[in-house]
């Protein structure tokens, strides 16, 4: 045993070729030759290394290395070698050298081999991933990797339309399957407790045992099944073959689709043994061997009939693995090495004909043999082996699979039917490959190729050679041949101890071989019946299952989900937003209704202020406000906002009721600017009038209750809610330190003061950042701002000239100075304006110690400049003073950040306040905090924003102005 | 004195800002007065430009008088208005509206003469034209029309030209 | 490296705010220099937080910072603790590749990109670093306010429309957000959340419902953040409206939400809330799988990149609730770990849709807008076309392969970052005695990662092996190397998972075992004044004065827990 | 507080509070905008004075400010809308 | 905690209920008098007297309290002659643009050198 | 007086839901911003109802909520009433830019 090993001979081979693939992808595009050689030579490397370390693995022994990748995973990158990965490696690297010579004149001069190459190697190595891994989540990593990496070599020639869809579904079957084999595989790693390969190998009766391991299995064999391309998930795999041929040769015979079986293989010690096992498998695979030899008995393409041939084989080896008997898994492994050579060798011979006479068409092609006689030998001969013809390696394993069969002992029915459907099966398996060799290379000569066939370079039939001969050699002296790898392979395989067996090829007369003969014999006669029939031009497609495609089911199935998913996002999303504020609101409702009934709700027992009557009467009015406003919002907005208007009164009165003077000031002129920009907004809003246009439906009117009920039930809750809160005792709050502190501390006597510039001063801070990034908005949005096509003319008001004869409506202002209806107003404005600011200063500067503030400060400031623009235009203002708002809000913004900054150059957190004593003659004692600077760029950008704010879009109307200009000369012909 | 005049553009103006600083500030301690000093001169300068700039009040001698019979004419009309509001019914005051030519063209003189007529019960500004040459006014009890103009343009106009131009 | 910790914590917040007041201040027509301070405001704010989060995984504790020098429960605290540390280093790396891929085209897009940029910058930091619940609330409308602009940057109906909706719904959503927290301030009379988990345990029973409803109604804000089902469909038409940097940006905007609940939950409802441990748990993980549900459906069901990109969005909010719903730390983990990964991955997304559509065309648009049924016609031999291949440009082949990566992490497949979140949460999910909704979200899980990706291969397939002509589409350096900048982290992330995974772990725990936290914030001492604040001065500062007597304020309570001296 | 000033401050409060629920009618019942305008021009006004007599109930000269404010920006209001009416926009 | 002074007091008290009386009264006549021309006028009592009434309790009611002239209540009066003409002005003036919109006969008008002209 | 404010929030909360569920912006911002008052009354109610005692501070009366009222709330509220009115404002304009883009009122843009 060579565990532990921190030889890197391992590492070094995986990374061998995904380092091969990243040079070949940096090299230029169309050298093929380069390519192929780098290509080759490093396949050629890997192959090397992996025959060297034979000898450590021959009797049983283990190579591990292990890094670590992701302990607290369970995933760490291990590395480990028996005889099965090493058969394994084996093939995946020799055949790789064999095709990358193939592919070197396979591939057109023109192709941008170098993504191909690149890609070729990268498949390689995490094909060896697969079956070096160590660790079962690494092996489902590369896992999915030769699955996205199939996905690219499939669809390489990827302007073709059947390559993306056959790239496609290859990687949604396979990758979906991979997806349930990492679930099995965590289940698994539960229930053993680790992902490592020797753990689980060690945990097999638990794992058994475990009320899970039917899950597990399953999902496992969903991604084994999947990857081997099994009835039902077959269909990908002739799909496939939309591939450049050495990737069929490749993947999709030798590597890829055998991960499947291999992963059978590999987990057969932990989840085989069980009759659901047997059933599952042995089922699948049963099914996939007779379907798919049915199948490809009747396709008229080459590469589909080796597709589905490998589909057929793929069923035979997962059915070996499926009995649950030693000796067949090791039929199992010696079939996988068997079909890997001629399988290999069939696709790249498939392929030389398909170079060569540029087409695939089994109907099309005819006595090949004549124009390429080699390559049609080397062609025959490992039919011969797919067939199962003796003296070739196919028939030794396809005779153990017979025996297997026969010896098989479970109920009755299955004895007696699993040798017939694995005779069965052998018949088909021979029509096909008399369809395949036969009819191509002998017959008259075809004339109506696209292309005149002659021998391919000599290079090029070099790789079948190989296999051909590998194929010849198992075939006369398996034992000599691969007796020792077979068994190298096997042993892991059947969990160490091998069972007895004898590879050679001649057994005497037994039950396998009568099976063999019949297969051969009805084969023959099959395929001349077949042939005959279809001369006739009958059963050209495969009958009974030919209109069951499961590439289309796949297709069929993959749009109908998408519908069904649009239809899904339909019913349970919405693009409206009226219900999804209905849904946020019902949300808030329902789980705070469902929260208070854990624990009921009762009211306080704090005592109750007595009511007051000109306090209830305010509230009456402020009631009817907000209903009014509520109703009237639709046609008449005016009076809706003069309502709020109201509303909002009504509440600045309530916070000057009850102890709040800041907020009361506040929230007046809060209230102003926003009548003010709702009226504003109003001007762009269409004219909507009461009846026009109103569908009273049923479905409206039931809406309309349902939100109503909605509304009146959340309104009813907040009522409670608030009624319980306001008549508990007050909690143990924070609030006395701030009482406590705020003069002695903060410097000030208004508490909320000292709590926004100082206790709280990030809030702040964060609020005018708010401000300032709403304002910045607006402004960006206005400068694109498209009128509405209705309210680009003037309002009627102001096209209204003839009714008005006594008229100052048409030009308010001359020269910028305001006349008629304008004049008086504007000189109040104006005179109002130094009044403004000197009450500005007033509330800024008392702020700390009284109400006021920064905030109400700077938007005094705001509506006393807003005043100038309302009654003497904006341009008037604009040409008087340069405001610019952006500046202000970034001066406000830097003054208040630099103050929290001054706090930390003297050593102290961010925002800290510090007042300054300094003693002045005659004045005495004078108070500075910094907390007024603070404020100060609180006040300024809030000037800043609120006039960027209005101003951006009091300007729209002057550009509306503007656009009319050049039509203002018709305009009073119209009225 | 032109530095003064530099200074303090606006002394009208600047002592009403003082004198509401004081006010406000509810004290007259030096800080105070300070404080009230640097904003009656720095407020004028800043607002100049959006100001209408107009030759310093001439009398303020009338203007005192003047704002005195406008407070009694409010009281007055206060108590006449008042009882008619209540008594309507009896009442009935021969309410309609007046036009009263103007002489006054100051707009400040018009904007103070709107503020009188708005704020004496009984008489509502309406509408100017546009040449500020005559004055719409909506009057709660007229009685003889042209008395009324003659009293109305003796009582307001006739002042508010002296002071304003 | 631990002194250093405190006084760093403000400094992602002090970074973008004074860069955002600079861009704000700097000429309009000096665009080298606002986009230099751009990049370097927003590279320089994941190298604070690269230093922040070795700082505390160094030492295991918390950065507590006293804003304005006040003590814990009273004044604003700010904590960077392993969890906000780590989202704030996710802010950074997205924020720079998308600071930078912005540079290329969209900063130009309409006015004032920079500063808003910053500012919604400033409030993901401030939003993580808060441990003041209304604090929070103000973060939350910073970067509220600076989405919208973001997101309607460019103006046009689309946006303003989706904008719209996404406004009024995030109204609302702060609407909730006040009420519910107001009522846990009526409840518990305090707003600090080291307090607040403190006050909730010792809440008398007859306001534990007036508790619970506060808490309901601060969740449902929450979840419309976190885009939980039914309350998401503001998210895929905001998202895929607004432009891709902004959205790569926003995908940061639905973990606040995340980590909004994720950290109140751990702290509040802790086991030693008594009564109240656990509350709410089962909404969070029947939302999280309703919202994983509904964002795996929206996968299959999309055609084009940029609503896969926000379904996954939908599909990582809902995979995090639910994980967090489970309330397990080793769920509690895994989820930090996918955290980090989906927010990469899909945040890479977003930055490549874009480039990608300038691949083919018009975008596939001479296809219907949904998968056409299969047709008779195409077998093998489709003779149209050669067998030949073609050749990428190698601006093309370098945008595949960042494409694939990105579709690997989206999809969850190995072997990069995105991959290993979902191991950890299938291990986690699947510990036994797993229950039926743990095995809901295994399948909803694997389901996602299936049709992730379906339509990735499909929109691959469009964008890059379509039929018809194709651009080498034009690369700007700031964007390739935004790409690659993120595909980097990602990897960086799959190489390095270990380190990350321990700290998510690290962090987990300490999160289900908040008393240190706790501790760590009430336990914060203010920096001693240099002199003894004046505490009875003869008159209050000039020059207001107030109407009463001179004020003498009684200096009580100096001995309340360790105020400043 | 003597008994009373309490009750002539009830009593002025009451006064308001019912002038303020009279001139609500006519902003309810209209019936034309100007009317609404006015009416609540006039609500404002009557804010301004329950303020102010709230801060003779109290004793106290903070509401002063509040009034003020009502005073110098409740005319802003109902001006903007009643050159909303007359113009069809606020601000030319 | 009242003033103290007894006369004081009832000053005030006289001066509020002055004030709300004239409150009360304006708001009657604004409700129920017809015509919007009309309806203008009652206003005026509470801008003025109603207002001058409140500030003058406010001067006195603080003065005494705080022993020194307060004078900053009669701010209130002064600040509102200046505001509520603009208000008043804007409104007369919609309500006779309005009544000449809708074609009502009679609406008299400001007579103007330009109209004479066309 | 507790029962009426209470009230009175409920009917503030109940008009600003309705007009929030309406399908017209002007509806929707109208609601928002009633809503808002609503919500604002509600964080000022936590700090319960107090005549007269505002929280500024003055000599000789202890500092503590007997005398005072809970200034915490009032600096929630006034935070809240700046963010209110800013996201209002931009609501406003969102709706406007909305209309100008679709030419109609309607939250979805649809005709109506």
């Amino acid at each position: 045993m060579a565990a532990g090993a921190v030889s890197p001979s391992l590492l070094l081979l995986l990374l061998l070729p995904f380092l091969g693939g990243l040079v070949t992808a940096f090299l230029p595009t169309r050298a093929r030759t380069v390519l192929a050689g780098v290509a080759g030579l490093v396949a050629a490397a890997a192959a090397v290394k992996v025959i060297t370390l034979f000898p450590l693995v021959r009797d049983g022994g283990v190579i591990v290395e292990t890094f670590a990748w992701v302990p607290s995973l369970g995933l760490d990158l291990v590395l480990r070698m028996d005889g099965f990965a090493w058969m394994f490696a084996l093939v995946v690297t020799v055949i790789g050298v064999l095709v990358c010579l193939y592919a070197r004149y396979y591939m057109s001069p023109d192709d941008p081999v170098a993504r191909f190459y690149a890609m070729f190697l990268a498949f390689m190595g995490a094909m060896l991933g697969v079956v070096l891994s160590g660790n079962l989540l690494q092996m489902v990593v590369f896992w999915e990797l030769t699955s996205l990496v199939s996905f690219l070599l499939i669809g390489y020639w990827h302007h073709r339309v059947d390559a993306q869809r056959g790239a496609r579904m290859a990687l949604v079957v396979t990758g979906g399957g991979g997806l349930c084999l990492l679930a099995g595989v965590i289940v698994i790693g539960q229930i053993a407790g680790s992902y490592e390969l020797d753990a689980v190998l060690a945990a097999g009766a638990l794992v058994r045992a475990s009320p899970l391991y039917p899950l597990a299995m399953v999902l496992v064999l969903l991604g084994a099944f999947t990857k081997s391309a099994q009835f039902p998930f077959h269909f990908w795999l002739p799909r496939a073959m939309a591939a450049p041929t050495p990737v069929s040769a490749y993947l999709h015979s030798a590597t890829m689709v055998k991960a499947g079986v291999f992963l059978l293989a590999r987990l057969w010690p932990v989840l085989a043994g069980t009759d659901l096992w047997f059933w599952l498998v042995g089922g699948t695979g049963a099914a996939t061997l007779l379907i798919g030899a049915y199948a490809a008995m009747f396709q008229n393409d080459l590469k589909r009939v080796l597709a589905y041939s490998t589909v057929s084989h793929l069923g035979l080896i997962t059915l070996l693995l499926g009995l649950n008997s030693p000796l067949a898994a090791v039929a199992a492994v010696f079939h996988i090495l068997n079909h890997a050579t001629f399988k290999a060798s069939l696709f790249m011979a498939a392929g030389i004909v398909d170079h060569e006479t540029g087409t695939r068409d089994i109907g099309k092609l005819n006595g090949l043999i004549k124009a390429m006689p080699r390559t049609g030998v080397l062609a025959l001969v490992a039919t011969g082996a797919m067939a199962g013809v003796p003296l070739l390696n196919g028939f030794l394993s396809k005779e153990m699979f017979f025996a297997e069969t026969v010896m098989l002992r479970s109920q009755p029915w299955v004895e007696w039917t699993l040798p017939l459907v694995a005779t069965v099966a052998g018949i088909f398996a021979v029509v096909y490959s008399l369809r395949f060799g036969y009819d191509i290379f002998f017959g008259p000569p075809s004339t109506d190729l696209p292309r005149q066939p002659e021998e391919p370079p000599r290079w090029m039939r070099l790789p079948i050679q190989f296999l051909v001969l590998a194929c010849l050699v198992v075939g006369v002296a398996p034992e000599w041949a691969v007796g020792g790898v077979l068994a190298a392979a096997a042993r892991p395989v059947v969990g160490g101890v091998l069972p007895e067996y004898s590879l050679a090829v001649w057994h005497g007369i037994s039950p396998p071989l009568l099976m063999s003969l019949v297969a051969i014999v009805g084969g023959v006669l099959g395929y001349l019946w077949l042939r005959r029939r279809q001369e006739r031009g009958e059963l050209l497609d495969t009958p009974g299952i030919g209109h069951i495609s499961g590439r289309e089911l796949f297709e069929a199935g993959l749009l109908a989900a998408t519908r069904a998913a649009r239809t899904f996002l339909h019913v349970a999303g919405t693009r409206r937003l009226q219900p999804q504020v209905f849904a946020i609101v019902a949300a808030g409702f329902v789980l705070a209704l469902l929260a208070s009934r854990g624990v009921p709700l009762e009211w306080g027992d704090r005592a109750r202020l007595p009511p007051s009557q000109p306090f209830v009467l305010l509230w009456i009015i402020g009631m009817v406000c907000a209903i009014g406003a509520a109703a009237m919002a639709k046609f008449h907005r005016l009076v809706a906002i003069t309502l709020m208007g109201g509303v909002g009164l009504v509440t600045c009165l309530t916070f000057a009721w009850f102890s709040a003077p800041d907020l009361a000031l506040t929230q007046i002129v809060v209230e102003v600017v926003t009548t003010t920009l709702f009226l504003l907004g109003l001007r762009w809003l269409p004219m909507r009038l009461e009846g026009v246009g109103e569908r009273d439906a049923l479905r409206g009117r039931l809406r309309r209750g349902r939100d109503l009920l909605l509304a009146i039930a959340v309104g009813g809750g907040m009522a409670a809610l608030s009624y319980a809160l306001l008549t508990r005792p007050a909690p143990q709050s924070i609030s006395p330190f701030f009482l406590s502190r705020a003069y002695s501390e903060g410097g000030g006597t208004n508490v909320v003061n000292v709590m926004l510039v100082d206790f709280r001063a990030l809030d702040t801070l964060g609020e005018i950042t708010v401000l300032g990034a709403v304002a910045l908005t607006v402004f960006a949005l206005l400068r694109r701002f498209r009128p509405p096509a209705e309210s680009v003319a003037q309002p009627l008001q102001q096209r209204a000239v003839a009714a008005d004869t006594g008229t100052d409506l048409v030009a308010p202002s001359r020269d910028g100075e305001p006349v008629g209806y304008l004049l008086v107003p504007a000189v109040m404005a104006r005179l109002l304006l130094p009044v403004a600011l000197v009450v500005a200063a007033h509330f800024f500067l008392r702020g700390h110690n009284e109400p006021g503030g920064g905030f109400v400060a700077g938007l005094v400031v705001a509506i006393a400049l807003l005043m100038q623009s309302l009654a003497s235009g904006t341009r008037w203002v604009e040409m008087r003073a340069q405001v610019r708002p952006v500046r202000w809000v970034a001066f406000g913004l830097l003054a208040a950040s630099t103050t929290g900054l001054g706090a930390v150059a003297f050593g102290f957190p961010f925002l800290t306040s510090h007042t300054a004593h300094v003693t002045l003659p005659v004045l005495g004692a004078l108070h500075v905090p910094s907390a007024a600077f603070f404020d100060l760029g609180v006040m300024t950008v809030v000037v800043g924003a609120t006039l960027l704010i209005l101003t951006a879009l009091a300007h729209q109307s002057i550009r509306a102005h503007r656009k009319l200009a050049p039509r203002a000369g018709d305009e009073p012909g119209e009225t | 004195m032109s530095v003064l005049r530099r200074l303090v553009p606006a002394p009208a103006l600047s002592l009403v800002l003082f004198a509401l600083w004081l006010l406000l500030a509810r004290g007259a301690a030096p800080a105070d007065l300070l404080v009230a000093a640097i904003v009656a001169l720095a407020v004028p300068p800043l607002t100049t430009r959006l100001r209408l700039v107009h030759a310093p009040l001439k009398r303020p001698a009338t203007a005192l008088r003047f704002a005195m019979r406008v407070m009694v004419d409010v009281v007055a009309s206060n108590i006449e208005v008042g009882l008619d509001v209540v008594f309507f019914r009896t009442r009935k005051p021969d309410s309609h509206f007046v036009v009263v030519p103007l002489e006054l063209r100051d707009p400040a003189g018009l904007a103070m003469l709107a503020l009188v007529t708005t704020i004496v019960p009984g008489t509502v500004w309406s509408e100017l034209a546009v040449d500020r040459s005559s004055l719409l006014l909506h009057v709660w009890n007229v009685g003889d029309e042209a008395a009324f103009v003659a009293r109305y343009k003796q009582r307001y106009e006739s002042p508010l030209r002296e002071i304003f131009e | 490296m631990a002194s250093l910790l405190p006084g760093l914590v403000i400094v992602p917040l002090v970074l973008p705010l004074m860069a955002a007041a600079l861009l704000l201040a700097i000429d309009a027509g000096n665009r080298r220099a606002r986009s230099l301070i751009n990049i370097a405001a927003t590279a320089g704010g994941l190298a604070v937080a690269a230093v922040l989060l070795l700082a505390v995984d160094a030492d295991g504790g918390h950065g507590v910072y006293l804003a304005a020098n006040w003590q814990a429960p009273f004044g604003i605290v700010l904590v960077a603790d392993r969890l906000s540390v780590l989202m704030l280093v996710l802010v950074g790396l997205v924020g720079t590749a998308t600071a930078l891929y912005a540079e290329a085209v969209w900063a130009r897009a309409g006015a004032w990109f920079h500063p808003l940029f910053q500012m919604q910058l400033l409030g993901l930091n401030g939003a993580f670093l808060t441990g003041d619940l209304f604090n929070l609330f103000v973060f939350f409308e910073v970067l509220l306010a600076a989405s919208y602009g973001l997101q309607m940057h460019g103006s046009g109906w689309p946006r303003v429309r989706s904008g719209l909706h996404y406004i009024a719904v995030n109204l609302m959503a702060s609407a909730l957000f006040l009420v519910g927290l107001a009522v846990l301030y009526g409840v518990t009379g305090t707003l600090n959340m080291a307090d607040l988990a403190d006050k909730a345990a010792a809440v008398p029973d007859g306001d534990r419902g007036l508790l619970h409803v506060g808490a309901a109604i601060l969740a449902v804000a929450f979840l419309i953040k976190a885009a939980v089902w039914p309350l998401n469909a503001w998210l895929v038409p905001a998202y895929t409206a607004a432009s891709m940097p902004v959205a790569a940006l926003f995908v940061l905007m639905s973990k606040v939400g995340f980590y909004a609940l994720f950290r109140l939950w751990t702290l509040v409802f802790s086991e030693a809330a008594g009564p109240s441990a656990h509350f709410g748990g089962a909404v969070l993980l029947y939302g999280g799988l309703c919202t994983l549900a509904f964002g795996t459906v929206g996968l299959l069901a999309s055609i084009r990149l940029e609503r896969i990109a926000a379904y996954s969005v939908l599909v990582s909010s809902g995979t995090l609730l639910a994980a967090i719903g489970l309330d397990a730390p080793a769920l509690s983990a895994a989820a930090l770990f996918y955290v980090a990964s989906a927010t990469i991955a899909v945040a890479t997304l977003f930055l490549l849709v874009e480039l990608v559509k300038r691949t083919s065309i018009e975008g596939g648009a001479q296809r219907p807008d949904i998968d056409t049924a299969p047709d008779e016609g195409d077998n093998l031999d489709d003779d149209a076309l050669p067998l030949v291949g073609r050749a990428f440009p190698v601006s093309v082949a370098m945008l595949g392969l960042a494409f694939v990566a990105c579709a690997l992490m989206v999809a969850g497949l190995p072997p990069l970052a995105g991959f290993l979140g979902k191991v950890a949460l299938l291990a986690a999910a699947l510990q036994p005695g797993a229950g039926p909704a743990a095995w809901s979200l295994v399948f909803l899980l694997l389901l996602s990662s299936l049709f992730a990706t379906t339509s990735l291969a499909r929109a691959g397939i469009r964008h890059f092996w379509s039929k018809g002509g194709r651009y080498a589409p034009q690369l700007r350096a700031a964007e390739g190397g935004a790409v690659l900048f993120l595909v980097a982290a990602g990897v960086a992330l799959a190489l390095f998972a270990e380190p990350v995974m321990r700290y998510a772990n690290d962090t987990a725990t300490a999160l289900h075992a908040p008393r240190p936290y706790i501790d760590a914030v009430l336990g914060a001492r203010t920096v001693p004044g240099p002199t003894t604040p004046d505490t009875a001065p003869a008159r209050p500062p000039a020059p207001a004065l107030p109407t009463v007597e001179p004020v003498v304020v009684p200096v009580a309570a100096q001995e309340a827990a360790g105020g400043r001296p | 507080m003597s008994t009373l000033l309490l009750a002539a401050t009830t009593f002025a409060l009451g006064c308001y509070a019912l002038a303020s629920v009279l001139v609500l009618v006519r902003l309810v019942r209209g019936p034309r905008a100007q009317d609404r305008v006015f009416a609540l021009d006039l609500l404002y006004f009557h804010a301004m004075l329950v303020v102010m007599v709230m801060g003779i109930r109290h004793q106290s000269d903070r509401y002063f400010e509040a009034a003020l404010l009502i005073a110098l920006f409740g005319f802003v209001s109902s001006s903007a809308m009643a050159k909303f009416i007359l113009r069809g926009e606020v601000i030319e | 905690m009242s003033t103290g002074n007894l006369l004081v007091d009832a000053g005030v008290a006289a001066l509020l209920v002055g004030s709300g009386v004239l409150v009360v009264a304006s708001a009657v006549g604004f409700l129920r008098l017809p015509g919007f021309f009309r309806r203008m006028h009652p206003p005026a009592l509470a801008y003025t007297l109603g207002t001058w009434c409140v500030a003058g309790a406010a001067t006195l009611h603080l003065s005494v309290l705080q022993g020194r002239a307060a004078l900053h209540p009669l701010l209130l009066p002064a600040l509102l002659a200046l505001t509520v003409p603009v208000t008043t002005v804007l409104l007369a003036r919609v309500s006779l643009f309005r009544r000449r919109q809708a074609g009502i006969e009679g609406t008299p008008t400001a007579s103007l050198p330009r109209d004479r002209e066309q | 007086m507790e029962a009426l404010l209470a009230m009175a929030i409920g009917v503030l909360a109940a008009s600003g839901i309705w007009l929030v569920l309406r399908p017209r912006t002007f509806q929707v911002v109208m609601g928002l911003a009633l809503l808002s008052y609503a919500v604002n009354l509600f964080i000022f109610s936590m700090g319960s109802l107090v005549i007269d005692k505002p929280p500024i501070v003055a000599a000789g009366i202890p500092a503590d909520l007997e005398h005072y009222t809970d200034p915490m709330p009032q600096a929630l509220v006034l935070t809240a009433i700046v963010i209110g009115f800013a996201t209002t404002a931009l609501f406003l304009v969102v709706l406007l830019a909305a209309r100008g883009l679709s030419g109609t009122d309607h939250v979805d843009g649809e005709s109506d």
